[in-house]
């Protein structure tokens, strides 16, 4: 492998973790008055805002519209100063076009989008530090955001990446490990009802090995679920208390 | 600006609250509201900060790269500005929404940095004509809660504040080129001296008074605003009238007068927390937006 | 015009209140009528006592087409239910820039206005005099009706592409083909008759 | 960059030879009274394709013409107001402006401060669904390039008949240069460049209202300013009426030829 | 109401004119517009030159500036116009940048400069390889009336005649150039082309100088340059309805006859600026 040795061989990674550990992942919601919904999120040094607004009439064009359930608008923007190497233009590139699309699509299968016809849901991630892991902490993000703004979903929407290196699947790999090239999972669970929303894999890979991987990166989706059914709870209890019963 | 729909009658009730010096949140007219100031928020650049000025959240981002110095001004290193309008303040900044509010800006963020007398420019220079720092200030708007340009110099001056520039020497081989090395101990590095940044005070004029950081609401009640940037000596660096009314000359003095007696307190505010920020050194608990 | 032409500039207080009110192209401010064209002063007092004092520019005075204004149009496109026109003439004054205007299936005639069907009232490229009967609004543009008997097409060119003569209200033939098409003729003005 | 493929292409970059030029011979400025205000030229309905046009040249050197569209269709809703004000390449003394977007952001901020020294003295409301736009041209810098765009536009504006308030009078002021500078009415481009503190005034003279201010430097306290914003507003009323005579003049040319030739383009 | 039959029927209008050999401005079909022009009044730019045609009006502004030879002729130097036409001169233009009849002007223009040799780019070169002049022509179009493309020739010409270039010398141990801005020497002007230009009508009749109403109305146009030997520069015609061969020697005699008459134009002006 490269020069850096990633997993020692007691099987610590680079940052000291295990194999299957996650990082420190800390979330707020509610973080802006003027959005209908809104949540910050931080896995290890990945830093993702996102916020959600809508469902409201249709912005742009009419034709657009989907006359039988909402039609779900992303953006998803990096800050220049988010990564190592300035970016020149937040959004707009290739790169955050395809996560617009990765998030639009996730999204279209989480939220009942059935219940609000010709309307549209807008929901912008803005990641204000990247460490590896982006779309899925931008896609944790979102859930987060979605439920601040009390937009019904089927399930939650849990993300999280994995990897393979000297034959062992990691969990939530960071920006080193992802910059190693090694194979790489980014997958988007709906925990309770264990279906895939979104499963994106490249770089080769043995077969046999994918299941191990995908094993690994379901259960890391399910230990985020667990933080974040966390952080809702005590949202909605901080709230109901303000509002006072 | 994020568009606020207001009733008629909402307006003449916020008039005539200023009037009585009295403002729909309990300010006065010359009251700012509770300011957050956080720096070294973000972790890869030379220098962060993040404002939060009642519903407004600027968060400013600098990083220093090696450039060549401008041919007109060869001895001197530059700043180079970006303003990101991100889609989360409204869904108008989606796409290229953002970018015209974006350029005006950046266009009074180069006017109020483009005298010399702001940031020394020389120090920032290596080699003359070779190399020189260019710092890269990029401010990425959060949520507009009114009173944009106000937040966005506080939090332009605290990020330059708390800009570290690893430490350079310059090694002279034989042949006169010119060798940069970069010192390895990164706490090895030199800070801006941001006493005279100047920061920017707005004074909407709403019925005949003026009130100075004001909310979207009362933003779309005023139809003219004047721009003053002040340093903390009280002298004024830039002018500018905004909105499509117009000023009386009077009004124009008494504002400036007000803009220099409130600018003067905001510096020393500010000066107050950046200091507190830097005592505690690195064992701070960054709140960030957990806070 | 009186004699010695006074010109004025927008802004320029032109009397007070008690000697005039403020016609066409003039503001009032703080008790005083001021101009707010650049053109040539006029005070057309009738019997009562205040004098109305408007500023007139010869030139074109009128620049936007407003409710009531009579306007010459030019059909670009018809569908069932309304045509589009562009307007170049408001009154006498040519337009520099066009209008898009809109005129519905019902505000074509006055009598029997659901029998009325587009394509025998109107061709793209017809000349109609029209009224303006509304500024639309955001998205629509001006709503135009030629309900009048003086209203309708005023010049038209058959298939064979000749300019037609009116022979009725409804009807308008071809010179060399003597086919006849339908159209909502204009009535025409008894000073044009002799051409 | 997509703009070069549209023009004939030059080399690559090429300096002004000003910067080789042996520096200092500048003339000095002859000992001028900081209040003197230096004759304007102003000629209105000059163009024959724009609605209204006008022609504005300081003696400092400075030349703008501007054109204005009269009301035209505007997709949304409320009446509009789009300023263009751009700088011809040969118009400065240096280096030539190469076309690009740092140069486009410059150009924005001055067709913002146009547009918004504007703003106030036009009747919007008359023109619900139109959009007027004014466009101006600067063919020679001379010093207060902005102000004398601002008179031009005011004029071009009222020789398009379009209704305002006011007309908007423009001046410029540049600070001299030392500690306790005096402030200088319609400085030179030379004085302007040397200045450390620079300010443009837009003045409705006939409502005495100021419609626009931009100023940027070391002007001092807000008491140096202060007296710079008067002197400015002084300059303007003084300025005014060479303006309004020569939208008289071209008001009595259009009156006096207006009834022959009706429509076609005079 | 005859400005009414010219908005509605613009070509019947125009046919009534023409039958009786006279246009609706009171020119004859080969009659041009009253000329004018007006030398060196931008004093930032090192020569320039307005020329107006009618109410077509053309400044042209010329900057001298210092540049590398191009690698495969390192004894040449550049000539690099553009014509730019911006919402100012006429409502059909956009702001942004240059549309197409812009670039079709523009490229003109550098054909006209590079098939007349109006002047030696080897001229322009100060050291062989390292340094030469290049020469930013920028024409601007200040309000359009037709026929733009013999205006902006006869702009640019007069213009180059009213180049001052500062006098260089390299000195030879920094190899940079120093620049005496007193001492100044035109440009060698070696030829004089002038451009004239046609509208077709009908696909018979031949007018001269059209206004920007016959052109919309023309059915096609042509320009010819021409200089002062009667050599032919170039032809550029557009497309459009079909010219016979005698149509086209008219236009040669016709456009033989205009550069006389611009000539002595050009003469005259610049010998009312070189005693001042």
């Amino acid at each position: 492998m490269a020069g850096l040795e990633l997993l020692s061989d007691e099987g610590y990674r680079v940052d000291g973790r295990r194999a299957g550990e996650l990082r420190k992942v800390r979330a707020r919601m509610g973080v802006f008055a003027q959005a209908d919904g809104s949540a910050y999120i931080e896995q290890g040094n990945t830093k993702v805002l996102a916020v959600v607004y809508g469902p409201h009439e249709m912005r742009g064009s009419r034709s657009k519209a989907l006359h039988d359930r909402a039609l779900v608008n992303c953006q998803y923007s990096m800050a220049t100063f988010s990564t190592g190497e300035r970016k020149r233009r937040p959004h707009g590139d290739r790169k955050s076009s395809e996560m617009t699309l990765h998030l639009k699509q996730t999204f279209e299968a989480a939220i009942l989008t059935q219940l609000y016809p010709r309307s549209q849901i807008d929901i912008y991630v803005q990641v204000l530090q990247a460490d590896g892991g982006n779309y899925c902490a931008s896609v944790n993000a979102a859930t987060l955001a979605t439920i601040d703004a009390g937009i019904p979903m089927r399930d939650y929407v849990c993300a999280s990446s994995a990897g393979f290196i000297e034959d062992t699947p990691l969990a939530d790999l960071n920006y080193v490990e992802e910059a190693a090239g090694g194979p790489q999972v980014a997958l988007a669970l709906l925990p309770k009802s264990d279906q895939i929303a979104l499963l994106e894999m490249n770089s080769r890979l043995h077969e046999d090995h994918l299941d191990q991987v995908i094993e690994a990166a379901i259960k890391a989706c399910k230990d985020i679920y667990t933080v974040l059914d966390q952080v809702v709870r005590e949202h909605v209890h901080e709230v109901t208390t303000l509002l006072g019963e | 600006m994020a568009s606020v729909v207001l009733s008629e009658a909402e307006k003449v009730y916020i008039v005539h609250g200023i009037q009585e010096d009295l403002r729909v949140d309990g300010r006065g007219c010359e009251d700012y509201r509770c300011t957050e100031v956080e720096t070294d928020v973000v972790s890869n650049t030379s220098g962060s900060a993040r404002v939060k000025l009642g519903h407004t959240d600027i968060l400013v981002g600098v990083k220093a790269e090696m450039g060549t110095p401008k041919l007109e001004k060869p001895d001197e290193g530059y700043l180079e500005f970006f303003v990101d309008c991100s889609a989360n303040a409204t869904p108008e900044f989606e796409g290229r929404g953002g970018e015209e509010l974006g350029t005006e800006i950046v266009n009074t963020l180069y006017r109020i940095f483009s005298n010399g007398s702001s940031i020394d420019l020389k120090s920032l220079c290596i080699n003359p004509r070779e190399h020189c720092w260019v710092l890269y200030v990029d401010v990425l708007l959060l949520e507009c809660g009114g009173n944009l340009f106000d937040a966005i110099s506080i939090a332009v001056k605290a990020a330059l504040f708390n800009t570290r520039i690893p430490k350079v020497r310059v090694l002279e081989d034989d042949e006169g080129s010119k060798e940069i090395e970069l010192s390895d101990d990164p706490y090895d590095c030199i800070r801006l001296n941001v006493d005279n940044v100047p920061c920017i005070i707005t004074l909407s004029k709403i019925g005949c008074r003026h009130v100075v950081d004001a909310t979207l609401q009362e933003e779309a009640c005023s139809l003219a605003s004047l721009l003053l940037s002040v340093t903390n000596r009280g002298t004024l660096t830039c002018m500018k009238k905004l909105g499509k009314g117009s000023l009386d000359p009077e009004s124009i003095f008494e504002m400036m007068e007000t803009g220099k007696k409130v600018g003067k307190t905001l510096h020393i505010a500010l000066q107050k927390t950046l200091e507190k920020e830097e005592s505690l050194g690195t064992t701070r608990q960054k709140v960030g937006f957990l806070g | 015009m009186a004699p010695p032409v006074r010109c004025c500039v927008p802004g320029e207080r032109l009397c007070s209140l008690e000697e005039g009110a403020a016609g066409s192209g003039t503001y009032t401010r703080h008790g005083y009528v001021c101009a707010s064209l650049a053109g040539c002063l006029l005070k057309t007092s009738e019997d009562g006592a205040l004098p109305v004092v408007s500023v007139v520019r010869d030139a074109e005075s009128q620049l936007l087409p407003d409710v009531g204004a009579v306007v010459t149009c030019k059909v670009c496109s018809i569908n069932s239910r309304f045509a589009k026109v562009h307007i170049l003439y408001i009154g006498s004054t040519p337009l520099k820039s066009t209008f898009r205007g809109t005129i519905r299936r019902e505000d074509i005639r006055a009598t029997e206005k659901d029998k009325v069907e587009v394509y025998k009232s109107f061709r793209p490229g017809d000349i109609v005099l029209a009224k303006v009967i509304s500024l639309g609004d955001m998205q629509s543009n001006y709503l135009l009706s030629t309900a009048e008997n003086e209203l309708g097409v005023v010049v038209a060119h058959s298939e064979a592409g000749a300019q037609m003569v009116p022979i009725s209200w409804c009807e308008m033939q071809c010179p060399r083909t003597h086919s006849k098409e339908l159209r909502k003729v204009a009535r025409v003005q008894p000073e044009f008759l002799q051409t | 960059m997509p703009l070069d493929h549209r023009r004939v292409p030059g080399p690559e970059e090429s300096q002004a030879p000003l910067l080789y030029a042996a520096p200092g011979e500048e003339e000095a400025a002859p000992g001028r009274e900081a209040a003197a205000l230096r004759p304007l030229l102003a000629r209105a309905g000059l163009l024959s394709q724009a609605e209204g046009s006008a022609y504005v040249e300081l003696s400092g050197g400075t030349k703008v013409l501007c054109a204005v569209r009269g009301p035209r269709e505007a997709a949304e809703g409320r009446g509009r107001l789009l300023c263009e004000f751009r700088r011809a390449p040969f118009s400065s003394r240096g280096a030539r402006p190469r076309p690009g977007p740092a140069a486009a952001a410059r150009e924005r901020e001055l067709g913002l401060a146009l547009q918004e020294a504007l703003a106030p003295a036009v009747r919007l409301a008359r023109y619900p669904r139109a959009r007027l736009e004014v466009t101006a041209l600067l063919l020679q810098d001379g010093g207060s390039a902005l102000a004398a765009a601002i008179s031009a536009a005011a004029l071009a504006l009222a020789d398009a008949g379009v209704e305002m308030f006011d007309l908007v009078v423009g001046c410029g002021l540049c600070r001299a240069p030392g500690p306790a500078g005096a402030w200088l009415l319609q400085p030179s481009e030379a004085e302007e460049r040397a200045a450390p503190a620079r300010l443009t005034v837009a003045l409705m003279p006939g409502l005495n209202q100021v419609a626009g201010l931009l100023g940027s430097g070391q002007g001092g306290p807000p008491e140096s300013w202060a007296r710079a914003v008067r002197l400015g507003l002084e300059g303007c009323q003084r300025l005014y009426p060479v303006l309004r005579r020569s939208l008289l003049r071209a008001a009595e040319r259009r009156a006096a030829e207006g009834p022959r030739s009706t429509g076609s383009s005079a | 109401m005859a400005a009414g039959f010219k908005t509605v029927e613009p070509l019947e209008y125009y046919r009534r004119f023409l039958k009786e050999n006279c246009r609706p401005d009171g020119r004859e079909l080969g009659e041009f517009r009253t000329t004018t022009v007006n030398i060196g009044s931008i004093t930032t730019a090192d020569g320039s030159a307005l020329v107006k045609l009618g109410n077509t009006t053309i400044i042209c502004g010329i900057k001298a500036e210092f540049a590398e030879p191009p690698a495969e002729s390192t004894n040449k130097g550049y000539v690099v116009p553009n014509v730019d036409l911006s919402p100012l001169c006429s409502s059909r233009f956009r702001s942004g940048p240059p549309g197409e009849e812009a670039q079709a002007a523009s490229q003109f223009i550098a054909d006209v400069i590079e098939n007349s040799e109006i002047i030696m780019k080897e001229d322009l070169c100060i050291a062989n390889g390292k340094l030469a002049w290049v020469l930013y022509c920028d024409l601007i179009c200040l309000d359009y009336d037709g026929n733009i493309l013999d205006a902006c020739t006869f702009a640019l010409l007069a213009a180059l005649k009213n180049v001052q270039l500062p006098s260089v010398t390299i000195n030879e141990e920094t190899g940079l150039a120093e620049v005496n801005l007193k001492e100044t020497n035109p440009l060698n002007i070696r030829k004089h082309p002038v451009a004239t230009s046609f509208a077709v009508f009908d696909d018979t009749i031949l007018i001269v100088d059209p206004t920007a109403e016959e052109e919309d109305l023309a059915t096609g146009t042509v320009t010819i340059v021409m200089d002062e030997e009667g050599r032919l520069c170039s032809v550029h015609k557009p497309g459009g309805s079909g010219l016979t061969a005698a149509k086209l020697q008219d236009c040669v005699t016709r456009a033989v006859t205009r550069h006389k008459e611009v000539k002595k134009l050009i003469d005259k002006v610049i010998k009312s600026i070189k005693p001042k």
